[in-house]
């Protein structure tokens, strides 16, 4: 109880406190200190929800579950390893004056004050809040991308600012809807927009209404997901902002969108009957997954075309929880760990594999293995294991996602085969050159800290060699939640 | 449906709606950039006014707040800002081209019976007299959104984005009485922040691009 | 317990790869490597050969893998054969490894990734063996593919050899899904994944159909056959040749007993039209691989196209099998099985013989191409024996082992007439046929190899450097040759410890082998076809030695005199005057000229003295009509695809918009 | 094991070891007749073969183990082909040793190791044999492997043992598809012996020769080995030939007036067919060695023919 409410309080006092000493030295180290505050606290969180079941706060403002617990887990995980790689990355930037002090202390207040948002948006039990909670993750990072200030970064801004915020206006809309539905059943109106009363109330709902709120939801909230075709500020945002950045955006910001569009799922499901729900998602999944595979082929800047792989990927979870049944949606689920887990490592060592070449186009970085071989291997490992080549976590997933795939929709499989393989195509031909090869002249070994990486792949190889029972029991709670019954 | 067995207060609201989604006509229909502020001003009082019979009318007393807000935020804050900031940046006679108003009229007329076609279910459903507000406020979310799409300024955008969430507001107002407060005071919050931010990247892109139009905005892209 | 070693061989395995890291020094890493490989290698090959004496299936199941679907091993005969494969020929191949290393790699994080990744090479085969359930055969299958991938990618700074691991990776890894589906088509049917339970699974026929046909695409992308062969001669040729001994000798092997396992274990059931799938392909392969072999000049690239050709064959035993196994003769399945596995073996031992041999070449002359090399008979006399034995056997020239595969080839076909349809018999004879063809195309090919390689006089001066390699690498080729002359002599009884396996998968085992007593060898029936190997090497060395005895001389007084070559009187020859790989060849691509596609150019001479330059380069139909194209299609494709991002932000609006309104309609 | 079968077998090999230089003695002979010349004596190969072995042995500096070691190896390999073939007698101990199959494998490997003899020295001649002769063999083995087949599936055996025992012992059947596969094995012998007109024995016009151009740099004991390696080829060919199509008069039974009416049927037979070689030689000229490939491949499309006509005719 008390966990729960010091994983909401640490990162916002954090983010307070950085927002005045957040330009001196020890910032990146007290940033760090607070995260790992944060993820303590997260584990004892966890450690209650799995000895003890789900949490209700009294008037149930909050409301932690299996489903929500291992992705509040996840974010403060992935955050802290990330601020382990943020302190000297932006020492650096800071160093070669892509960035000034006013820029540090809101570079690093915004970094707690994102976590914040994105942990509120999990832990709140309220719709609405998810609501403000996600657009409040926009507000925070949106001055983030813009960071170094040059015309493209502020290009890009400006894009994930208006894109996102009409988006999210739509899910407004879609929330508005909902609450609507609610009340018409239910008498106290402050209770209507809690998914713990929604859930009993489930079944009672209009159809109708959800269905048309779902679209709203799904156009909104895809938007952050980045599904194609509303996923055009993703790149931008990705590629321009500072690398930290990307490795929370990509590995967390869209799990929480995800995570909203799963929850009203659920939501709808039981009262609609059918699937179409799914159907929607499916056909979302597919064509990002298919579009974000093939314009992986055409990227010029390193960071762009992870991002590209982060929709392709995110294509596929949203497809699998369209899918439903209990196979798919476990597999999401692990997929939604694996993907944030080796994305962030990805993004980590591509941040010091651009200030080892001092650029982030893909044609002038070469010969990492050379140059600074830890970079180099993380970079050739980490982009095997997103491509689903065992022994990593990623195939695990992926073999379910297939699988589950081939007993409900055989003939879509043929479209996901290739996908995979234009996808891995797409990459690999890119990251090859980079790693391999003769380092050019005038680049410079950096100060680089891949402790995180390493830690993310080992994770990733557990999880590719064996799933721990605790937590596939903890995944299988999640997708019991979720389709009603588990794998186990 | 019979118009005349409501209450007055029905029919009071059922009019602002009506007047809300002319103003977003007006808005889609104006080309000066004060003028539109103006406009967009008009219809947060337009919005307010809903709030405040909506409040008495039903008691429900939270909608105070949020009336308030809207009035600090969309009629006053908001728009002053966005003047000074025109003023500021010198465009307010900038007269902005729109392709083809006509067609982006008929495209809006289009909308508005879209949404009364898209939310006629929910109409069946509701036993609220003000529930057609609902096609309304759709309507003027979508009109919105043609705002941003069809204008060019940075500014007109914004107005369009702000616009889209009284759209919003409205319909949590009118057609549910209102959200429980937090959300509202959380919504609340996001408009004000947004805002700043959106204040804030006016000046950016004007150092930067210097221009407001958007469509200089596209070193960002694939194509080659 | 046999089980429990071949694990103890994997642990072994991965040790390699483990200790490999931290060492100092090359020579010591390499040594410890390679010792512990060794090891490894004889603890899985003599599990595995007692897996297929002993007949019997042991089970295990590893607390490792899925929750729900921990890791199951299993070893049973067929699984047993292969894994004496891949371990006898890893521990020989451990003996040739650490010299080579040594001489051939200079810098230690070089030396460290071939050790590392070697090690991890060689347990993902053992475990893809092992393997009883399709998550570990994947894990470990893939796992196979990316740590060869880096021993491709070893010498990653010549630009091709990058290329060719890009193309080999990207194979392997297509393939890999098309097995992952092949597999999720079974267990879709089945109650889960582990092979137990997809056996239990009961298909429609169309189901079984796209069951097979995915399999063999995906598992014929790993083992190379046409058109799925094009990685082969890229891939092969970069790697160092200890590790192409192992792609070629083995990994293709390891790809062939998935197919089987799938086949004969998982599917269970035949279908004739798979057998004459399996058989035309089969054909094609051996010889377009053979022919395509012949016209190159690379050497290694050669051997690999020689591994498609070979591949090939194994692959016609196995659609003769699956063939009568369809038609309800078991005895002669049985038969084209033992005939592929055979064959198997044998192009295990010599194609790594030969490609160590390749490795012994290059290493010494510093040469890839044949028409520089010439007379390193006389250099390096040990290893000429060997890769002569080599170049024997894989022409299937009695008294040795490829020509026991490919006459057991011969007999099942031969057995033909027993099928009920005349169009599987046809096809059957047109296989025999190309099967002909392609021995005599082999022999061509390697006397071409043996020819140009180690007689003649050296066409180059590094070659003239060049001598007798090490012990550890004399004794690997050594021991791999007197395999193949083992297997050669001795068929009948490495075919009646093989038994087990038909037996296991056929329900029925070759009870006629040794009808006509031992030194016979008579598959169907005494009268029917009979070989006495043992007889043929004897007869030889008595008509050898009679005729040597009578002409000996110093019996007839009349010694031998040495004088230079015959000149037609022009003067002495140059070495130019010899035949180059490319001419030998010639009459052949004259004869044969529409299966390649041949860019030949001969630039006129420039000034007076220097003759002008002829150059004739063989590509690959397969790459340039099937590959390439796809490849530009997906380019276009992506191409179009970006136009939706075009950078202007009211569009990207305007999609958000459209989207949102075509959904409403939708929905209502 | 009976030990009179084997006295016979290694009787037959030797006899055939011993006839061979008559056979093309009397081929030379009959031809020299057609052509109006005085030719030599049929038994002049004796004579060649004893000169050639009393000559000393001359040999290139450059030349390997290898080198020295084909001369017996081809000599031996072909001796122990000829020790399976069933000559005069049916059932003799060495003919299930190994089947036709085999047989063909014996010639591949005597080929094998002359063309890399061919090539050790590093002479234009040497190559340029070995070429010719790998071009012309990949043709013409897979053609009688197939015409062989096509015998091997009527008779349901491999063994050249079982195939003439078979048609001794069934009623008299004809086959259409024998008349293709003898064709083809009729032009498979004249391209292996080298015999015009794919190869001239008797000239030794560099740009045309093949066989010889190989053995060009042997001298002494070892040319005469591999002559005689030869001439013993043809002769097998020749009993082959013979003894497959028209078996008729070899022995059943290993008993005296058998084994004799069978060496005079023998005897008859190889000399109807040096005659029909001589005259064949006589009457056709030499073709181009371009041209050669379309003979030979219209050996092996007839041979499959057989094959073909076999399976969907003549199986039931």
């Amino acid at each position: 109880m008390n966990a729960l409410y010091l994983t909401l309080l640490l990162p916002l006092t954090g983010a307070v406190v950085l927002a005045f000493c957040g330009h001196k030295r020890i910032a990146g180290r007290l940033n760090l200190l607070f995260c790992i505050a944060t993820f303590i606290t997260s584990l004892r969180l966890a450690a209650d929800v799995f000895f003890h079941g789900s949490i209700l706060t009294p008037q149930n403002f909050f409301y932690v579950d299996a489903f929500n617990v291992y992705l509040v887990l996840l974010n403060s995980f992935v955050g802290m390893t990330t601020a382990i790689f943020s302190s000297p990355y932006m020492a650096h930037e800071q160093s070669i004056g892509k960035v000034k002090a006013g820029g540090m202390r809101l570079y690093h207040s915004m970094y707690q004050g994102f976590l914040f948002t994105m942990l509120l948006a999990l832990l709140t039990n309220n719709l609405g809040i998810l609501w403000v909670a996600v657009e409040g993750a926009t507000l925070a990072t949106v001055l983030l991308v813009s960071l170094y200030r040059t015309p493209k970064s502020i290009e890009a801004g400006w894009k994930y600012f208006l894109l996102c915020g009409v988006g999210i206006a739509q899910a407004l809309f879609g929330t508005t809807l909902i609450y609507f539905a609610a009340v018409q059943i239910m008498p106290d109106n402050n209770q209507a927009l809690m998914w713990s009363v929604l859930y009993e109330h489930a079944s009672e709902l209009e159809p109708t209404v959800l269905l048309l709120a779902f679209v709203f939801l799904i156009v909104g909230y895809g938007t952050k997901i980045g599904l194609v075709p509303l996923h055009n500020w993703l790149p931008d945002a990705h590629s321009e902002g500072p690398t930290p950045m990307s490795a929370i955006l990509s590995g967390l910001l869209l799990n929480i969108a995800l995570y909203a569009v799963v929850r009203f799922k659920m939501l709808i499901d039981p009262a609609l009957g059918s699937n179409i729900a799914g159907h929607i998602m499916m056909a979302f999944g597919l064509l990002s997954f298919l579009v974000a595979g093939l314009l992986l082929h055409r990227q010029r800047d390193i960071k762009r075309m992870f991002s590209y792989s982060s929709i392709e990927h995110m294509g596929l979870i949203t497809f699998a929880f369209g899918i439903g049944g209990p196979l798919a949606t476990f597999g999401a689920l692990l997929h939604m760990i694996v993907h944030s887990l080796t994305k962030s490592a990805i993004f980590i060592t591509v941040g010091h594999a651009a200030q080892v070449c001092q650029t982030q186009s893909i044609d002038k970085i070469r010969g990492l293995i050379k140059t600074q071989p830890e970079i180099g291997w993380g970079l050739l490992i980490g982009t095997i294991a997103i491509a689903g080549l065992p022994p990593f976590g990623v195939f695990t997933s992926e073999f379910l996602l297939f699988s589950a795939t081939i007993k409900s929709f055989p003939w879509l499989v043929i479209s996901l085969l290739f996908g995979l393989s234009v996808a891995f195509a797409g990459l690999f031909r890119h990251v090859q050159p980079m790693v391999f090869g003769e380092c050019p002249t005038g680049q410079v070994k950096v100060k680089a800290n891949m402790w995180p990486v390493a830690v993310h792949l080992c994770i990733i190889l557990w999880l590719g060699i064996a799933v721990p029972d605790v937590l596939a029991g903890w995944i299988d709670q999640a997708t019991i939640m979720i389709t009603g019954k588990g794998v186990l | 449906m019979n118009f005349t067995v409501l209450t007055l207060a029905e029919q009071i609201i059922l009019t602002l709606a009506a007047l809300m989604l002319f103003t977003s006509f007006l808005l889609l229909a104006q080309t000066r950039l004060l003028t539109l502020i103006h406009i967009f001003a008009l219809q947060g009082a337009l919005l307010f006014a809903t709030t405040l019979v909506i409040a008495f009318t039903y008691g429900r007393h939270h909608l105070l707040i949020s009336a308030a807000l809207t009035l600090g935020l969309k009629v006053f804050f908001i728009p002053i800002q966005m003047q000074k900031l025109v003023t500021r940046l010198d465009i307010k006679r900038e007269v902005e081209v729109v392709g083809n108003p006509s067609l982006i009229m008929f495209g809006a007329a289009a909308l508005v019976l879209f949404s009364y076609y898209a939310v006629l279910p929910i109409r069946e459903l509701s036993m609220l007299a003000t529930r057609n507000t609902i096609a309304v406020s759709l309507a003027i979310v979508l009109l919105g959104m043609l705002l941003i799409i069809s204008r060019r300024k940075a500014v007109v955008q914004v107005v369009g984005f702000m616009c889209m969430e009284n759209g919003l507001m409205f319909a949590a107002v009118a057609a549910t009485q209102g959200m429980p407060m937090v959300v509202e005071m959380g919504v609340a919050l996001d408009v004000l922040v947004a805002a700043i931010l959106f204040g804030i990247f006016f000046f950016q892109i004007r150092t930067e691009f210097g221009t407001l139009d958007v469509d200089k905005l596209n070193l960002l892209k694939e194509v080659d | 317990m046999y089980l429990h070693l071949a694990h103890f061989g994997v642990f072994l395995a991965l040790l390699a790869a483990a200790v490999s890291l931290p060492v100092r020094s090359i020579s010591t890493g390499a040594r410890m490597a390679f010792t512990l490989l060794g090891l490894s290698g004889l603890a899985t090959a003599t599990s595995g050969c007692m897996g297929m004496l002993t007949g019997c299936s042991l089970n295990l199941v590893l607390p490792i893998g899925l929750p729900w679907l921990n890791s199951h091993q299993h070893l049973d005969p067929l699984a047993g054969f292969f894994l004496l494969i891949v371990g006898g020929v890893t521990a020989i191949i451990s003996l040739f490894g650490p010299s080579y290393v040594i001489g051939s790699v200079s810098n230690l994080a070089a030396a460290r990734t071939l050790a590392f990744f070697t090690g991890l090479f060689v347990a993902g085969m053992y475990l893809v063996i092992l393997a009883a359930d399709a998550f570990s055969f994947m894990v470990a299958w893939e796992l196979m593919s990316v740590a060869s991938y880096f021993l491709v990618a070893h010498d990653h700074h010549k630009k091709e050899n990058v290329d060719a691991a890009f193309i080999y990776l990207l194979m392997a890894q297509v393939g890999g899904l098309f097995i992952l589906l092949g597999y999720g088509v079974l267990a879709g049917f089945g109650s889960g994944f582990t092979f137990t339970d997809m056996q239990a699974a009961t298909l429609p026929v169309h189901w079984q159909h796209i069951a097979f046909a995915l399999a063999f695409i995906g598992f014929g992308m790993k083992a190379g056959i046409v058109p799925l062969h094009v990685w082969l001669p890229q891939a092969h040729p970069v790697a160092p040749s200890h590790i192409s001994a192992l792609m070629s000798g083995v990994m293709l092997k390891v790809a062939v007993y998935g197919f089987i396992r799938f086949c004969y274990g998982l599917l269970g059931t035949f279908h004739w039209q798979w057998g004459v799938i399996i058989l035309l392909v089969g054909c094609a392969s051996a010889l377009l691989g053979i022919l395509y072999a012949l016209m190159q000049q690379d050497l290694k690239r050669l051997l690999a196209y020689s591994s498609v050709e070979n591949i090939g064959i194994i692959y016609m035993g196995l659609g003769l099998s699956v063939l009568f196994a369809s038609n309800g003769n078991p005895v002669l399945a049985a038969l084209g099985l033992v005939a592929a596995l055979y064959h198997c073996i044998n192009h295990a031992l010599f194609k790594s013989l030969l490609f160590l041999g390749a490795g012994a070449l290059i290493n010494q002359s510093g040469q890839h191409d044949l028409n520089r090399m010439g007379g390193l008979m006389r250099l390096m006399p040990i290893t000429a024996m060997c890769f002569l034995v080599g170049c024997i056997s894989i022409s299937a020239l009695p008294p040795f082992n490829g020509f026991v595969s490919e006459w057991l080839t011969f007999q099942t076909a031969l057995q033909g007439t027993v099928l009920d349809s005349g169009v599987t018999k046809s096809i059957i004879a047109v296989a025999a046929a190309s099967l002909a063809l392609t021995g005599a195309l082999a022999a061509a090919c390697f006397v071409k190899v043996f020819g140009i390689a180690f007689l003649g006089q050296a066409r180059h001066q590094d070659t003239l450097q060049a001598h007798e390699v090490s012990f550890g690498m004399r004794a690997s080729q050594i021991l791999l040759a007197s395999g193949c002359l083992l297997l050669g002599i001795f068929p009948s009884a490495a075919i009646n410890s093989m038994q087990t396996i038909p037996t296991d998968l056929l329900g029925i085992g070759l009870s006629q082998v040794e009808s006509g007593g031992w030194l016979w060898l008579t598959p169907i029936s005494a009268r029917a076809s009979s070989y006495g190997a043992p007889l043929v090497l004897f007869g030889i060395s008595i008509a050898w030695a009679g005729a040597y005895l009578l002409l000996h001389p110093r019996r007839r007084k009349t010694p031998v005199r040495y004088s230079p070559r015959w000149d037609c009187g022009f003067g002495s020859l140059s070495t130019r005057n010899q035949y180059t790989a490319t001419s030998f060849s010639q009459p052949i691509r004259r004869i044969f000229r529409p299966i390649w596609p041949i860019d030949e150019r001969v630039d006129p001479p420039s000034t007076a003295e220097d003759g002008g330059r002829y150059s004739v380069h063989v590509g690959d139909w397969a790459w340039e009509k099937l590959y390439l194209p796809l490849g530009r299609m997906i380019q276009r494709s992506a191409k179009m695809v970006t136009k939706i991002q075009g950078g202007n932000i009211r569009t990207y609006l305007a999609y958000s918009f459209f989207t949102l309104i075509v959904m409403l309609w939708i929905v209502i | 094991m009976n030990v009179s079968g084997w006295i016979l077998a290694l009787g037959q090999t030797a006899l055939l070891i011993l006839l061979a230089p008559l056979l093309s003695g009397w081929i030379k002979w009959v031809k020299c007749k057609f052509q109006n010349r005085r030719g030599p004596i049929p038994w002049q190969p004796y004579r060649d073969l004893a000169k050639l072995f009393r000559k000393e042995v001359v040999m290139a500096q450059q030349a390997s183990p290898l080198f020295r070691a084909t001369p017996y190896l081809v000599f031996s390999v072909t001796v122990l082909a000829s020790s399976i073939v069933p000559a005069f007698a049916v059932g003799l101990p060495t003919a299930v040793i190994a089947d036709v199959i085999v047989m063909v494998g014996f010639f591949a490997l005597a080929r094998f190791f002359l063309c890399l003899a061919g090539m050790d020295l590093g002479t234009a001649f040497g190559g340029m044999g070995a070429s010719r002769e790998v071009t012309i063999s990949s043709l013409t083995e897979p053609a009688m492997l197939l015409s062989i087949f096509t015998l091997a599936m009527t008779f349901t055996s491999t063994n050249l043992d079982a195939m003439v025992l078979h048609t001794l012992t069934q009623p008299f059947q004809i086959y259409p598809s024998f008349i293709f596969a003898g064709m083809s094995l009729l032009l498979v012998g004249v391209a292996e012996c080298g015999r015009i007109p794919i190869d001239n024995p008797a000239t030794h016009l560099e740009l045309t020769m093949i066989h010889e151009a190989m053995i060009l740099e042997y001298s002494g004991r070892h040319l005469a080995l591999l002559e005689w390696a030869s001439m013993l080829k043809m002769l097998i060919f020749g009993v082959l030939i013979c003894n497959l199509f028209l078996p008729w008069g070899t022995a059943l039974h290993l008993e005296p007036t058998a084994i004799a009416v069978g060496l005079l049927t023998l005897g008859i037979k190889l000399m109807g067919i040096g005659f029909v070689l001589a005259a064949s030689e006589s009457v056709l000229a030499k073709m181009r060695l371009f041209r050669t490939p379309e003979l030979l491949s219209l050996a092996f499309i007839i041979a499959l023919l057989g094959m073909l006509g076999h399976v969907i005719l003549e199986v039931h």
